[in-house]
């Protein structure tokens, strides 16, 4: 629970990702309402990651990222990474979105959040989702530099 | 057969396609796709290749009426 | 930035830690404040641990925590801990708070915020920041159990 | 010299409490504490202690005025 006046999400419940929370979506991430979504009282850690948009690459001065993703294909896969890492480590939940489109520097482009009983767990699956999410997902980071090129990216963002 | 490719295969291919020629599998496919653009080589030897229900390997038969999405090495995140 | 709307911090504002922010405190920990505190343009990783009271511990059920601290050494302690963990992954933000008084189920007892270029300095900072905070800093658990007992804690919560 | 004991060690001695007896070091000062409450010995020897301006070790010269606090193994988190 990330404030006092908010209650805890029965176990049946957020235990799994929610409908309303898309894997992908165009929309700007809300950090605030994923990690609501990630409480759990049997969870004693709660771990976040956020890939934000840097201000450079390589020396490069970056003006913005466009991201583009097959979504269909790229739903699944992320649906099915987050059940296989909330088995392995025994997560309480696990939640990941990843945002497409536009984005401005210091936006974030994606988010894991992990739940777990004790902190190794939470780390470790968030790693590994994180991980899986940047290297077999269907999803293409293009920067956009501000010398007016254009670069589709191979490499990391973070 | 329709072709649908993604992020820099752009820079090769217009994003949704009709392929006329007929191809079996991906290897034959891949061969199609050098025939529009043999500069392509490369980028499609990185990518994998799916259909609507999921990824296919290169034994997959591939039917006519088939969209097939070709997927280049992922750079999420 | 969490929020498309926040705008970045300069370099020198988010590398130190804001005075505003209290190492130890008494009151419900502002996960969403201390994030946007955590933003910075040259940061691809942002990586937050909360650590939540769970409902019950090696089997007994916990009715709710309760947190002391020698605050002065305990702030002191923290500070050196963030700074060294700045200088050594390179970090373009480091946050941590602890709360002390009586917290429930499901509240958050501690965060660290690490922000880096890449993740993997981003999560083996803050890693390395709560081990430390756990083991080294003069904080303390009391466990107060539903059968009406109570246990100084030497176990970690997660 | 006032004593200030945290957690655990306030099952054996209370908050704070003013030390009459004389000790020059942590080593003496365990000795007197001890002299208090005799059952203490296991918790005090993994204890760690602080003056004001931080952490002291076992060499240490305690003053007679001096605030010293007493800090049991950390369990935050």
């Amino acid at each position: 629970m990330i404030r006092s006046s908010s209650s805890p999400l029965p176990a049946e419940v957020s235990n799994v990702l929610p409908e309303s929370i898309r894997v992908v979506t165009g929309d700007p991430l809300d950090i605030v309402s994923l990690l609501r979504q990630a409480h759990h009282p049997g969870a004693g850690a709660v771990v976040l990651f956020s890939g934000e948009v840097r201000d450079s690459n390589k020396g490069r001065e970056v003006a913005y990222l466009e991201y583009e993703s097959h979504v269909p294909l790229a739903e699944k896969m992320v649906h099915d990474i987050l059940d296989e890492a909330r088995e392995k480590w025994g997560l309480k939940a696990a939640i990941a979105q990843h945002r497409i489109g536009k984005l401005a520097i210091g936006q974030s482009a994606v988010v894991v959040i992990t739940a777990a009983a004790h902190r190794r767990e939470a780390y470790e699956a968030n790693q590994h989702i994180i991980h899986r999410i940047k290297h077999e997902v269907p999803i293409w980071k293009c920067e956009y530099f501000s010398d007016g090129t254009h670069q589709w990216g191979n490499n990391c963002n973070c | 057969m329709k072709i649908h490719v993604y992020a820099k295969l752009k820079d090769y291919f217009s994003p949704e396609f009709e392929l006329d020629a007929v191809a079996h599998n991906t290897d034959e496919l891949k061969l199609r796709l050098l025939e529009i653009n043999g500069e392509a080589g490369q980028i499609l030897d990185s990518c994998r290749f799916a259909i609507e229900e999921g990824f296919i390997d290169h034994d997959h038969k591939l039917k006519e009426n088939d969209t097939v999405i070709i997927i280049p090495p992922s750079s999420g995140g």
